[in-house]
């Protein structure tokens, strides 16, 4: 079908959207031989170049240096599908997150929401003490700024490897 | 759609006590500060949105998030709305006494004797009842019964049913490691949970005597074989038994079917043993085992693939198991607490959510379809609170013959 | 030793009840021959979302060729991820698939165990294989996903006497099975898949009577064929018009490849149809998602949808 | 599954393999042909306290050895509904599971020696591979595939018939000495095969259906696979692994070049076993030579190949080395979901065209293919039981 | 049928003919193996073993394991300042006379693994590669008596072979006596290297000695035995390992000057050590 439908059309993974020439990939798609493909069962969306991406569609890539602008991303979101939407925290995402433990260099938090998203699965992150806040970082007390169990909302800074110890993220960045 | 937080649960954020750990915590935080990418090894950071979460008054949250952020309040707001119009209702829009549909299909498997699908809201659990042949000769501790007549008086009732147990002819289990929800994954030995069910359900059977053990028996009558109707079954041969007393050789006993009851969640939300019992009667009523016959030569049971004898369950009646939680208005509801300045709702037929939430749980089997209707209370089980006495008991009595009516509908 | 954690039953062993054989003619009309068209599969029914609690769920059931003697094919599959992984676990790069197949204690003529033996384990890596190939690994890096698939009946012929080899060959039926009902149930869970994948069978059999020449049927049964001398069950992607995993078991001779080269080429299109029962039920299921609807799962459970033609 | 052991190759290194190995000829790490096959040393009857063994080395080290012993196993009877052996006999006929391996269809065996029958669970076959647990999935996988090549059509389960009331049971210990260096489905096939050749089984005395007695003269003990002057007419079946990269067909590749593997397949080939009837045995032998071996195509799995869990590499465009604007502000964004670059290593997606898979088992069964060559060197191993 | 031990008393031979003090034929064989680090073939009589070692090598995703991440014990080692020596042994279904499957975890064959590896880290130089592990993968190709003796000689040799710094062989050998425990007679002699039959028998030990030294580095006795008795034992099975360290010895060097003569080592200093002993 064509990728300029309305937004109502419903796509199922493998399906053709456009060519790779004429649109961006959008979150839900993958490219195959220069063209567009749904990867997701969900609605198709077509952004025109002023895109606003909400951490609801499920950005999980960066688009790559400067895009051509002009070309519109096609997307196919699962919103209007199910209100399961698992996401992966993002950078740049905000989250709101529950305090699991604390030591004196940081808090373990479980990750509840992320943007409008609900999680099913907690995605674990870590909230190291020079990054409770901007100033004074050498002032800041974990203990004195958060207990188990508070709630709190929080920026995605750093994706990779945040349930891993510090140790492995070496090996993470290596395996690129 | 948005739900309004009012100001009167503001504190659903911290939960106990945590009020001044977030004021400190907005105190050290400088609502001017933006967030540092460049500091990428961390994964978050919190942003001055928190101090926007309290300088903004009316902040509002969607349902699924408060729900997930803070179930309690969340169940809490919906039981006691603000304004009396409103009648409480429970998250997933019951009333606080009001139980989910159950719906039964039977006899769908065609590789067990019988079988049952059972949904009750998003609960499914599938059970499949197969029979087996137990030969006397392999049960190590058996003792050949004295009476072979049928069995009518009380005493002779105990015996069968410590027949039943002393042989495990009646062998429930329960699996719930099949992804049916999220936290039970496979691969593992069976939860707590799981076990637990098995043996309720297995103590049930017993004390409830559902299962007549004549039906199990398979006999041999050598005057049956002289007189050669081809495989002779157990039924017919309790009858012929009956009319001619003046047998040259009595029947003697040669095996014993064994039931192995499998019960498979398909689906998971809350209150499994409702669920699981039912689909146990209800597969239970749908078995039929094939006529057996004892063939001495081959020294084994052959069966019939033609005629089958619907197993004999009415001896236990119908009980119905009827589930409720309890659900207290305070979280954390301090050790000397009265039941009484600590509001709380009777939750029949709980889900997934609520089981989460409540502590305390009560099941009462009973059975109303004694004669004259009148109830009998098979089983009571309680846990986990203080909540629930004598009178609320009898309250739920009424609750729990209702529940057993539209068990009863839903199994005709 | 005998597991605790489960109600064990008499120590003494049981044996399934033995039939006597019964009079010729009906055990003739037992014994069943195949009334569908080489080229025909069975009903299918397939929906997705029977499991409101995991991520993406599913439910197939293949219909009961004749009544009584053959038992349809009845699969459960719930999806659970993506899901963080154990901390444990070092850093993946990609989603890591985790398949299990287990059969439910009455699926089958024997009465199965709790634990897995080898043909679940087996079946369970041919799935790996067949799903790997279709979903986006990168997508999701360092989560994981669990297909779980419980087998409520399966595709297993009642007679005793005449279908022994018929596990064989059944446990194709059921891989094809399993790959079907997951890739509906891995779309229902959103994540990303290069294509609906679906599994197909093909089978080169010898029936009895007169034309006892082989010939090449899909979607077999063992029992309706005097003999099935090669199958094959494919793993295909409809839209990129490729195989993900390719399961051949038979004697043929390496002679003729023209032989083989057919036989696959049945199984795809086997594996089409099924694909059609697949993107109908996804397409339905998705026009008719309401918040309120998708909470009851109660609403009825199968979409039928006719592939004879 | 077993072959997707993480193979520790960087991106870049993947690419170049991946690239040289798509050339025409490709070029291998170890200089082999396409076609060829790691050299290996075997020898057979090494323990003498088996019926049958044989060990195998590769060049590249990697080392296998397999045992197997026999033992007289009383045939159950009547045992899921069956009356009298003869009703038992024919049901047992298309065979079932060995370790819920299914056997293929052994009902070829009926109609040709009607009283003759085998069973699968006749055949316990275990794989023992060094660091990996007995019911680890690549283990089963690996035991379900030799067996599943083995018990096909229901030949090799014959063999194993004493009388009605009795017959051998054969334990089949196939274990891996080194370290799985590369997938060792081709090694333990080869063992296998060698193994089975050199195994004999002690000369019935007793006859009919009396409890057996056997000749203890292990010189008269005749080998499970016929032998005619000394050389085998049928033979086990031999398991080969065979990959795709671009254009090419790889066969037997090292862990490196699975690595890089667009789709990888197991073929198991048989023989054609010698006719019955001695004219039709010879004739058979005449044609043998002009015409090579009549292979039966046995079974065919696909193997996960574990380029699909590869790292992906990073495209200059997107690397933050290179200066690229989005990298610097978000420096962990994963792979952006772009054209495949040129040069930059991407884990495959998809499966394989079928027309691939047909042409990997085509290169392996066709007339003086690879399957061909194996056998006859094979055939050169002398056989010492 | 049983083992007649009186036979021994007329002959002064035991049952396969051997004296009192005397060895089971050893065939040993070093470096079998190109892939491994290390590796060995051991024959003592017709209880035969292989040995592959793999290592030092750095914990963690144990080499080889299939399923990917299977870490082998690698978080302890991980820390410790001194190499891990992992020992595992595989018997072979066919090993012993009727044909039988080890279960997992089978408890006598975590027991011998766990004193192989004992043993033999001490006599490594462990201390040298510390955060590492020594796996030693031993293979049970046939099973007649002196099983525990012949593991440790051939994982001893599979460790020179992989170039592992040691104090010297640990070599082991098992040694009984000529009669039974309930036939209490103080005349019984003292027998060497056991085979299975013996084994069943008589009391019998393991010991294993570092070298030529007389420091016995293992002994395990796992029968009733006199007091008395046990001094004689312990010497004969002492000597015993200086016999077979002997032939241990011997193999090695032959395999240095072959692997010289062929080119395979450059001579260094090195080899010539080992002719000053």
């Amino acid at each position: 079908m064509a990728a300029t439908s309305s937004s109502a059309t419903i796509a199922i993974p493998g399906q053709l959207l456009g060519p790779a020439s004429k649109f961006q990939p959008g979150p839900g798609t993958h490219i195959h031989e220069s063209n567009l493909y749904s990867s997701l069962l969900g609605l198709v969306h077509v952004n025109q170049p002023t895109k606003a991406p909400g951490p609801v569609k499920r950005l999980n890539k960066i688009t790559p240096a400067p895009p051509p602008a002009e070309l519109p991303t096609i997307s196919v979101s699962r919103s209007a599908v199910s209100d399961k939407r698992e996401t992966l925290p993002e950078v740049g995402n905000t989250v709101l997150c529950r305090v699991i433990r604390i030591t004196p260099r940081q808090a373990v938090v479980a990750i509840l929401i992320c943007g409008e998203t609900v999680l099913d699965a907690e995605w674990q992150g870590l909230i190291r003490v020079q990054d409770v806040r901007a100033t004074e970082k050498d002032r800041v007390k974990i203990y004195e700024s958060f207990r188990p169990g508070d709630i709190v909302r929080a920026e995605v800074v750093s994706f990779l490897s945040p349930t891993l110890p510090f140790t492995r993220r070496f090996y993470a960045d290596a395996a690129y | 759609m948005k739900f309004p937080l009012g100001s009167s649960s503001l504190n659903w954020m911290y939960g106990r006590g945590r009020q001044s750990a977030a004021i400190r915590n907005l105190e050290t935080h400088n609502p001017t500060s933006t967030s540092h990418p460049e500091s990428d090894s961390d994964l978050l950071h919190t942003a001055d949105s928190y101090s926007s979460i309290m300088a903004i008054p009316s902040l509002s949250f969607s349902r699924p998030t408060f729900a997930k952020l803070s179930p309690h309040p969340y169940l809490l707001t919906n039981l006691s709305p603000q304004s009396p119009s409103t009648k409480p209702s429970r998250t997933n829009g019951r009333a606080p006494h009001e139980a989910r549909p159950v719906q039964i299909h039977t006899s769908s498997l065609s590789h067990a004797h019988g079988s049952a699908l059972v949904r009750s809201g998003n609960t499914t659990v599938v059970c499949g009842v197969r029979a087996e042949i137990l030969p006397v000769t392999n049960i190590p501790q058996y003792r050949p019964r004295s009476s072979l007549q049928p069995s009518t008086t009380a005493s002779d009732e105990a015996a069968d049913r410590a027949e039943l147990k002393a042989y495990d002819l009646l062998v429930p289990n329960i699996e719930l490691a099949t992804g049916c929800a999220p936290q039970f994954l496979p691969g593992v030995p069976p939860s707590t949970l799981a076990q637990t069910l098995s043996t309720r359900v297995y103590s049930l059977l017993h004390s409830c005597g559902v299962v007549d053990p004549k039906s199990l028996r398979i006999w041999h009558d050598p005057s049956a074989e002289a007189k050669k109707t081809t495989g002779e079954g157990d039924a017919s041969m309790q009858d012929d038994n009956d009319d001619d007393e003046s047998e040259a050789e009595p029947p003697q006993l040669m095996a014993y079917w064994v039931l192995y009851i499998d019960l498979l969640f398909v689906s998971f939300d809350g209150n499994p043993f409702d669920a699981a019992w039912t689909a146990v009667m209800a597969a239970l009523r749908d078995t039929k085992l094939p006529e057996a016959r004892w063939d001495p030569d081959r020294e084994m049971a052959i069966c019939s693939r033609t005629r089958k004898n619907p197993l004999d369950v009415s001896r236990g009646g119908l009980p119905v198991a009827c589930t409720a939680a309890v659900f207290q208005e305070k979280e954390y509801a301090e050790a000397g607490g009265l039941a009484g300045e600590n509001r709380h709702w009777v939750l029949l037929d709980p889900d997934r959510l609520e089981e989460s939430l409540c502590r305390e749980t009560v099941t009462m089997v009973v059975d109303c379809g004694g004669v004259g209707g009148e109830t009998r209370i098979r089983s009571i089980e309680k846990q986990g609170g203080t909540v629930i006495g004598r009178e609320l008991m009898r309250g739920f009595a009424g609750v729990a013959e209702k529940r057993w009516r539209e068990v009863r509908d839903a199994m005709q | 030793m005998t597991d605790r954690r489960r109600v064990n039953g008499p120590v003494g062993s049981t044996n399934p009840p033995v039939f006597e054989d019964e009079p010729e003619q009906e055990f003739g009309a037992q014994k069943g021959i195949r009334t569908r068209t080489p080229t025909a599969t069975r009903k299918m029914y397939l929906k997705t979302g029977v499991t409101p609690s995991a991520s993406g769920s599913a439910y197939l059931e293949i219909e009961a060729s004749r009544k009584g003697a053959v038992s349809g094919l009845k699969l459960s599959c719930t999806v659970h991820g993506p899901r963080s992984l154990p901390r444990s676990t070092p850093f993946s790069p990609h989603i890591i698939l985790s398949t299990h197949v287990k059969y439910a204690p009455f699926a089958t003529k024997q009465r199965r165990g709790y634990i897995r033996d080898p043909t679940e384990r087996d079946l369970g890596s041919h799935l790996e294989t067949a799903l790997r190939g279709a979903i986006i690994a990168d997508r999701w890096p360092k989560s994981g996903v669990d297909i779980i698939i419980s087998i409520v009946e399966g595709d297993h012929d009642r007679e005793t006497s005449k279908s022994q080899g018929g596990e064989a060959w059944d446990m194709m039926n059921a891989l094809s099975g399993c790959i079907t009902v997951a890739s509906a149930a891995l779309a229902d869970a959103g994540i990303d898949c290069v294509d609906t994948v679906a599994g197909g069978v093909a089978a080169l059999v010898r029936d009895e009577g007169d034309d006892t020449t082989p010939r090449i049927v899909i979607d077999p049964i063992p029992s309706e064929h005097e003999q099935i001398l090669a199958a094959c069950c494919v793993a295909y992607l409809p839209d990129r018009d490729e195989i993900t995993n390719l399961w051949f078991k038979g004697d043929l001779p390496a002679s003729d490849m023209e032989l083989y080269s057919q036989l696959v080429e049945k199984g795809i299109q086997a594996s089409r149809n099924s694909n059609e029962v697949i993107v109908n039920s996804l397409l339905i299921s998705t026009r008719e998602q309401q918040p309120h609807e998708r909470h009851d799962g109660t609403t009825r459970m199968h979409i039928a949808f006719n592939l004879q033609r | 599954m077993a072959s997707t052991q993480h193979a520790l190759l960087s991106p870049a290194e993947l690419a170049y393999l991946h690239a040289s190995l798509s050339l025409t000829p490709p070029i291998r790490p170890d200089g082999r042909a396409a076609n060829q096959f790691r050299p290996l040393a075997a020898e057979t009857g090494i323990l003498p306290g088996t019926n049958g063994s044989a060990r195998i080395c590769f060049a590249d080290g990697t080392e296998a050895i397999v045992g197997v012993k026999a033992e007289v196993e009383r045939t159950r009877r009547g045992d899921g509904g069956r009356e009298d052996g003869v009703e038992y006999v024919s049901s047992r006929l298309e065979g079932d599971f060995v370790e819920g391996v299914s056997s293929g269809e052994g009902a070829i065996a009926a109609v040709d020696e009607a009283d003759r029958v085998g069973e699968s669970e006749w055949v316990e076959l275990s794989v023992e591979i060094p660091g990996a647990r007995d019911d680890d999935a690549g283990t089963v996988f690996l035991a379900a595939m030799l067996a599943e090549a083995l018990l096909a059509g229901g030949e090799f389960a014959k063999k194993l018939w004493i009388n009605r009331r009795f017959h051998w049971k054969l334990y089949l210990d196939i274990l891996l000495i080194s370290p799985p260096l590369s997938y060792p489905l081709p090694l333990l096939s080869l063992t296998t095969h060698l193994a089975l050749l050199a195994t004999r089984l002690p000369r019935l005395k007793s006859e009919g259906d009396e409890d057996p007695f056997f000749d203890d003269d292990w010189a008269a003990a005749p080998y499970l696979y016929a032998r005619k002057d000394g050389k085998a007419t049928a033979r086990p079946p031999v398991s080969l692994l065979v990959m795709a990269v671009g254009n090419n067909i790889i066969f037997d590749p090292s862990k490196e070049e699975l690595a890089v593997a667009d789709v990888a397949l197991a073929v198991s080939v048989g023989e054609e076993t010698a006719t019955t009837t001695a004219a039709e045995a010879d004739e058979a032998q005449q044609q043998q030579q002009p015409l090579g071996r009549n292979l039966r195509l046995l079974s065919v799995r696909t193997i996960d190949p574990p380029s699909r869990l590869t790292p992906p590499g990073v495209p200059n465009a997107t690397n933050s080395a290179y200066g690229a604007a989005t990298t610097q502000k978000q420096p962990e964004a994963r792979a952006a979901e772009s054209e495949a670059v040129e040069g930059v290593w991407k884990a495959p997606r998809g499966g394989a065209k079928a027309l691939v898979m047909a042409a990997l088992v085509q290169k392996a069964l066709m007339r003086g293919g690879v399957a061909d060559e194996v056998l006859d060197a094979l055939d050169a191993v002398d056989l010492v039981a | 049928m049983p083992l007649d031990t009186s036979a021994y008393g007329l002959a002064l031979l035991r049952v396969d003919g051997r004296r009192w003090n005397e060895l089971r034929r050893m065939h040993v064989q070093i470096r079998t193996q190109a892939a491994a680090d290390g590796s060995s073939y051991l024959e003592m009589g017709h209880t035969k073993v292989m040995c592959v070692v793999t290592g030092p090598s750095e914990p963690g995703p144990r080499r080889g394991g299939l399923g990917g991440t299977a870490s082998g014990g690698g978080a302890s080692s991980a820390q410790s300042k001194d190499a891990e020596v992992a020992v595992s042994i595989v018997v072979a279904g066919f090993s012993s006379v009727d044909r039988k499957r080890p279960g997992r975890g089978d408890k006598r064959i975590l027991e011998l693994q766990s004193t192989i590896s004992s043993a033999l880290a001490a006599s490594l130089h462990t201390h040298l590669f510390p955060h590492s592990t020594i796996s030693i993968s031993l293979h049970v190709l046939s099973q007649d008596g002196s099983l525990l003796a012949a593991l440790i000689n051939a994982a001893t040799l599979a460790c020179v072979d992989a170039g592992i710094p040691m104090t010297d062989y640990v070599v082991a050998c098992t040694a009984g006596s000529t009669s039974t425990y309930a036939a209490n007679d103080e005349a019984a002699d003292p027998l060497l290297d056991l085979n299975h039959q013996e084994e069943q028998e008589l009391p019998g030990l393991t010991v294993a000695t570092l070298g030529q030294s007389d420091r016995v580095a293992v002994l395990v006795c796992e029968s009733r035995v006199q007091v008395s008795r046990l001094e004689g034992m312990l010497a004969v099975g002492v000597d015993g390992c200086k016999q077979v360290r002997e032939i241990l010895d011997r193999v090695v060097r032959d395999k240095g000057h072959r692997m010289l003569l062929e080119g395979t080592v450059e001579r260094g200093v090195g080899l010539d050590d080992m002719e000053v002993d």
